[in-house]
């Protein structure tokens, strides 16, 4: 299992690269979310971050991924600081036997990373600052589980 | 002596990221309290609970959590990851 | 959209692209299914496929995929022939607007993937060789989309 | 002239994978009743239809489907792909 939270930009064969040499793998999933310029006016995202607990916490999810869907391998990669449209925010790896369960860990990983791990995105739209509104889905997608 | 830390939109209405304090208070709420009454910036960032959330020692926690024995409070909106 | 029927190993790179320079693409997942070896004999497995059909069958799976949960953009591999364990035998990948819509894709992908995608898989363990016998489960499966 | 492919064990069976053959069968069953009778071999890999698969100019049909105009009918077994 792995967790890396940095500001540096990263590399999908990273994510690509979960649970490689193990012979009981049967399936990998990877996700990556990025920053999206839907008006087209987004200029830069700026991600701030709670040091020391945004570990623990991603640590604490992949741990709980890891018993109730028996993963094999498990990482999750988080960046801080200035993110330009394109760029990949974080990324997800889950390794299992089969489809079903690395798929479930990847999707429940995500809920929990959205609205449990102490990250807070801003946006910079034509020189104005606002805060990402946590949504009311996302605590509603934690119910899933 | 309680290290109280500010994320987001709430350090940014309060002004720092950080500050240490002398607190005798019982428990989240009473904290806040006593921060409120500080100054206006202080009520200014508290003044709707709902839209914050709170982590002692960096797990979250209740506002009517006891703050016996904690040493890290941190006060934030709710959180915007992934 | 991206189709590739091949004999030869692909690079996951290729799949973590899915979407590459697209400015409205917020989520790439992309899974990977590889040779498993639970019982420590498997030689190797060989995929038969059905040339030309299978180029259309999944050309259409990937369009219907598109359309029902606005993808821009999808790719499938699927490698025939002799494949070792550890090795990856298919992949895919989809990039959307948002999360939810890039893993149903996905998930739909790799149900019809394993049913109406004409490859045929055979196992050789201890020199013996058998063909994988379809699982009720997968047709199954087709019923959730 | 109708093009038929066999594919997994059902190519295995009958021991080829392509044949082209002359017929007058109206429907896929008609052709599947007609094989069957040419030899052993062919009956055995049509013994249960349940078992098999059938692609008409690589569509997927029914054994009921009729065959004016297909040009290719292809027979397998359930398919285990992905």
């Amino acid at each position: 299992m792995t967790v890396i939270v940095q500001a540096a930009p990263f590399e999908a064969a990273l994510l690509s690269g979960a649970g490689r040499g193990l012979p009981g793998v049967g399936a990998v999933v990877t996700f990556i979310g990025q920053v999206r310029d839907t008006e087209g006016d987004l200029e830069r995202m700026e991600i701030e971050h709670y040091p020391g607990m945004t570990e623990r916490a991603i640590e604490a999810m992949l741990a709980e991924a890891t018993t109730r869907w028996d993963l094999l391998d498990g990482i999750v990669i988080h960046r801080y600081g200035t993110l330009l449209p394109g760029e990949a925010i974080m990324g997800v790896a889950t390794a299992a036997a089969h489809r079903a369960e690395a798929f479930a860990a990847a999707d429940f990983l995500m809920d929990y990373l959205k609205s449990r791990a102490p990250f807070w995105k801003k946006e910079v739209r034509a020189g104005r600052m606002s805060w990402v509104a946590a949504k009311d889905d996302d605590e509603t997608a934690l119910r899933r589980w | 002596m309680i290290d109280i830390l500010y994320f987001a939109w709430v350090r940014e209405r309060i002004g720092l990221p950080k500050e240490r304090v002398e607190t005798e208070a019982r428990t989240v709420g009473d904290l806040v309290a006593e921060l409120s009454a500080r100054e206006d910036r202080y009520a200014a960032a508290f003044a709707d609970l709902d839209a914050l959330r709170v982590a002692l020692d960096q797990e979250l926690a209740d506002f009517d959590a006891p703050l016996a024995g904690v040493r890290e409070v941190a006060f934030f909106p709710p959180m915007t990851g992934g």
